[in-house]
């Protein structure tokens, strides 16, 4: 359903990467690996459509991208937390939602902020919450929102053994359930299967 | 037809243009020369004494084509601004970067010649004039052009974001022209009214003429030598950037 | 619509969750009216005549000053890069921020204006001239400022760059914001001015938040 | 021509300042825009140059 | 003394790489300057009257805009808590700041002012009066702006009610600043203001670094 | 020469951690573990002077800290980048020596660059740098400063599998000169020996 060919990126005078393809079908997810600065968080930012790329084509249900169905099914977390620190746990996830369009009742919120290990947080603001909490509020949205593509990048930083466990099931149960991922991370990721691709 | 247009502009790229200019900076230089000598001797030798102002109205032969030139580099260079973004031609970029400071330099120019015409003529360095304010706002509109640019290091998005800027400021001269323009009409009359030039004898509609004439070729030649640098800077690590320079 | 709805209410959350932010802006205006009688001396007939000049200005450096703060904080968090990827359009969302800054810095102003007027001596029907100016020449402030706020947006220290960009192309809502009230003052009639500012406020509800819109994807890139 | 000496050309009948000021300026920032610009184009130059005899001395390096 | 001195030094470097901030506080002043005359009407002895007044308050927004970003950067960036753990005093550090904050924002102003009182038709004995009242008065606003700066680091949003807190402090400054000038046109001598002026700038040289230091420990706390 | 003695914290009304109690020697070092938002980080910035403990004692060759002494003989690096993103990884070093009244010599601050492997990289501004990268510049200081103990949190996140392994390789040489180390980390650590406090 993700296609991608002759993906090309540059910054500033250095070529990052040129010719980048691969394709991912339901079930399937890719581990983008690569030593800092091979151009992994360059490549997401590609193929969410957030910087232009040099060259390349990218496809979506074989529809070019940036389309809003894409943006429909993409959920995009990057290395920044995008989660407002002065708002607590549950109205970051509530107000993410509204900008998406979605109805999120307060159950469904509260439900995925137990599963991912913050009861006890929901009502501080985020700003007092440790790193790793943090990233697990960005982390619940995975939970609230509906999406067929998740690219993550290096979603398993900050976070603690059983966390980096959880999140593994998260994306192993996405899978199954017919969705897709992109990964990046320089530890090895506890998803079983997944293709490779090397920058 | 559409098409060919973008075809041509593609066409123009760094690569051809570089050469392209190089070859023109001598002749606009050398008819700036050539104006400039002429347009003096005429505003000097030719041009009579004004019965009003006496040698003091001189000034306007540096005063009005400064101040004909920067307005017209403002929509020259939103003009070139705004084909980069449309078209995403990399020269069109170029140009509008290039010919900011120049126009800068004109609107500078003409509010030095200016402030230094009223002293004599009104008594006053400064007035509250419609036409005064709004070249100062305009002054304004190149130097955020120039900072925003110059604040940007990713040349391809100062680019887009100058031409942005350009293009609401071009949309806003005529709006703040006429602004100004009433809101110094409108209530009680200023105490100083900006007289209208005196009846210009024809020599010195010549000589402004040429002086315009001068002024027009020498910011073209500028501005082309500074797109070559800009070039030069931009395109360092292409292949032909360092065939280029010997 | 919904979302712009919901980007408007989110952006009241975050401004009531700073308490402070809420009033400062106004006392800021409150502030600096108040500076110039300090400044300039405490003649009456003076005062007067400067006073829709003055609150004019005063109106338009509140504005600014919540200017850099319209994006940035959504920037440096990462929010506006997931609203760029929203299902949403993103005009739409920036359309909500944009009226929730006027909400938050411009409507407090105008409904405080007539107060600060009563100190400088204006009588009701130029307060109510001067409300009248403020409320449309408000939104067209906001609207204005926040093509330069994104503009700014990936730039450092942008918070004064910002200013000289915006604040050449606020003079037109200056001279004819505080020209109604001057002309309503000397006997003159404040409908032209009223107009050519309502005239200004329809051309920037349509093309400020698509250059906004513009420069915030370049910003992102 | 209503110039009687050289002495009157130079006083400008009285507004020697305004107009000596105003073409003055005129010149001198003429003069000096070009000649920053073109000190900007040979910095350029200069670095390219350096740069390429770099990449020659990386070049002899590796053979 | 050295760490002062390096600090200078890094806070100038900063502000040259950001290129347009060191002109943009210049500017700022510039343009609001500017704005009054436009809000106000073009009558050249009205003008004049009020000319010292605008100036000194436009002085002080243009130091005010610079404000927030005394410490915000360092300390976001985590800078600051280095600082804090630096084996020079902190105290030294932040005195470091404080005179790069006034040659960024206050000294280029001091030398502008002249150029700008032209604007408004003042004669060359005034104008030598505004620019001492202006040196004198413009570090007086950097080291008590300071405290400011740091009292509102921790707080989000603290632009406003940075400005919130620190415009009263000012009102003493722009008194005596503009008073001096005003006394002088008047032709009463503007001695006594400025000598007290002086006064309070030895104070705040003092006591100003001391109580911003103590106030950033409380932010990193 | 470090020692550490009966230190409690509490955040809000949840009391994080009491009594813990270290001490390290010259050429030994601690590995603080504890789950996300156990407390590792407010420990962090108790044993520097940051924030004020609510109980304990903290003594620096058995002197109580803070003191000038025990700031020179200190390194921390948080999760903050504590780098300008307007200035290269050159000027950087220099400023932050600078600061600390260390005269640093374009060779050394080069060195340092080169060795985290940031060559070719020295002049750009760390804005456009990748999030390893950016690490590697804060990481740098460690060359640089000469410091006795070391207060590391979480400095291994975000770094690739070379560099990981370089950082570790530079703990044991400064703990094999002499030096100490407080480190936390959710990933096991290449460090060898060491002691270990779980929060
Ligand atoms: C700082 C002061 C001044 C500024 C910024 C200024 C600006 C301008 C501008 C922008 C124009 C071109 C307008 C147009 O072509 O429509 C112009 C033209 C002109 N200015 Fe000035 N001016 C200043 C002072 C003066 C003074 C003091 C005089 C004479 C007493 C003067 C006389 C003229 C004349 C005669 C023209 C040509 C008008 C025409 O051809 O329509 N200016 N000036
Ligand atoms: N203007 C520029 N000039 C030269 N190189 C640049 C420029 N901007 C970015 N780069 C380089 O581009 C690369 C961007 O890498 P990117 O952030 O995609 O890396 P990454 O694979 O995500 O690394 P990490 O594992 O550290 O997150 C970096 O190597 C950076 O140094
Ligand atoms: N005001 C407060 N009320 C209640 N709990 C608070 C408050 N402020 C902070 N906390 C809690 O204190 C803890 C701070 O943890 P700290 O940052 O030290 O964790 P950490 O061990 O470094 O975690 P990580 O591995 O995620 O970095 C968090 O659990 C946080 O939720
Ligand atoms: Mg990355
Ligand atoms: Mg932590």
């Amino acid at each position: 359903m993700l296609k991608v060919s002759g993906l090309a990126c540059s910054r500033g005078e250095r070529r990052l990467f040129a010719d980048v393809g691969f394709s991912l079908a339901a079930g399937e997810w890719l581990h983008v690996q690569g030593e800092n600065g091979a151009g992994k968080t360059s490549l997401m930012r590609l193929l969410v459509g957030l910087s232009p790329a040099d060259a390349g084509d990218i496809r979506w249900r074989d529809e070019p991208t940036p389309s809003v169905e894409f943006r429909r099914d993409l959920i995009y977390l990057g290395h920044h937390a995008a989660v407002k620190e002065d708002l607590t746990p549950l109205e970051n996830l509530r107000l993410a939602a509204a900008l998406d369009g979605i109805a999120l009742d307060e159950r469904a919120s509260l439900a995925a902020l137990v599963r991912l290990g913050l009861r006890g947080r929901e009502d501080l603001p985020v700003r007092v919450l440790s790193a790793g909490q943090k990233r697990r509020v960005l982390l619940a949205r995975l939970l609230t929102r509906p999406a067929v593509l998740w690219v993550l990048d290096e979603a398993f930083n900050a976070l603690d053994i059983a966390a980096v466990k959880l999140l593994g099931e998260l994306i192993a149960e996405h899978l199954s359930a017919g969705g897709m991922a992109v990964l990046t991370s320089h530890q090895p990721l506890p998803v079983p299967g997944g293709k490779t691709l090397v920058l | 037809m559409r098409q060919s247009i973008i075809q041509w502009f593609r066409f123009a790229s760094p690569q051809s243009f570089y050469p392209l200019a190089g070859r023109m900076i001598p002749w606009f230089w050398a008819a700036a020369a050539v104006f400039g000598i002429a347009g003096l001797w005429l505003s000097f030798f030719v041009a009579p004494t004004d019965a009003q102002q006496g040698e003091g109205y001189r000034i306007i032969f540096v005063h009005v084509p400064a101040s004909w030139m920067s307005m017209f580099i403002y929509l020259v260079m939103a003009f070139w601004a705004g084909l980069g973004l449309a078209l995403n031609t990399r020269v069109s970029g170029m140009m509008a970067q290039a010919l900011a400071p120049t126009g800068a330099l004109m609107a500078a120019l003409s509010l030095w010649t200016g402030a230094l015409w009223g002293k004599p003529m009104w008594g006053a360095w400064w007035v509250w004039d419609a036409r005064l304010t709004s070249e100062l706002i305009l002054f304004f509109l190149y130097l955020g052009f120039m900072a925003l640019q110059a604040a940007i290091d990713d040349p391809r998005r100062a680019d887009k974001a100058g031409a942005i800027l350009a293009l609401v400021g071009v949309i806003n001269i005529p709006i703040i022209y006429f602004s100004v323009k009433w809101w110094n009409t409108l209530h009680q009359g200023s105490t100083i009214n900006m007289n209208k030039a005196p009846s210009m004898a024809q020599t010195m509609l010549w000589g402004m003429l040429l002086m315009a004439l001068c002024f027009w070729m020498y910011s073209i030649a500028v501005a082309l030598m500074r797109v070559r640098a800009i070039i030069l800077e931009r395109e360092r690590h292409t292949e032909w950037v360092k065939h280029a320079v010997e | 619509m919904n979302a712009l709805l919901a980007t408007v209410r989110r952006d009241l959350l975050l401004a009531l969750r700073r308490k402070s932010e809420v009033l400062t802006a106004v006392f800021f205006f409150v502030i600096v009216t108040s500076l110039f009688p300090l400044g300039i001396g405490p003649e009456p007939v003076l005062l007067k005549k400067i006073a829709p000049g003055i609150l004019w200005v005063a109106a338009l450096l509140a504005t600014l000053l919540g200017l850099p703060r319209l994006f940035a904080a959504d920037h440096v968090d990462g929010t506006l890069e997931q609203m760029a990827l929203s299902s949403s359009p993103l005009g739409l969302l920036v359309a909500g921020k944009i009226l929730a800054h006027w909400l938050l810095c411009g409507l407090p102003l105008v409904l405080l204006a007539p107060v600060l007027g009563l100190q400088f001596d204006l009588d009701a029907s130029a307060l109510g001239i001067l409300t009248l100016a403020l409320l449309l020449g408000t939104p067209l402030l906001s609207l204005i400022g926040a093509i330069g706020a994104a503009l700014t947006l990936g730039v450092r220290g942008g918070g004064v760059l910002l200013a000289l960009l915006v604040l050449p192309l606020y003079i037109p809502a200056l001279i004819f914001g505080a020209g109604a009230v001057e002309a309503h003052i000397a006997g003159l009639g404040a409908g032209g001015h009223l107009s050519l500012l309502a005239a200004m406020l329809a051309l920037a509800v349509f093309f400020a938040p698509w250059a906004t819109t513009a420069a915030l994807r370049i910003a992102l890139e | 021509m209503q110039w009687n000496s050289v002495g009157e050309f130079f006083v400008m009948g009285g507004y020697a300042f305004y107009v000596w000021g105003s073409f003055g300026a005129c010149l001198l920032l003429m003069v000096a825009e070009p000649l920053l610009v073109r000190h900007r184009l040979s910095e350029v130059r200069k670095s390219l140059f350096r740069e390429r005899i770099a990449d020659e001395l990386d070049l002899q390096q590796k053979s």
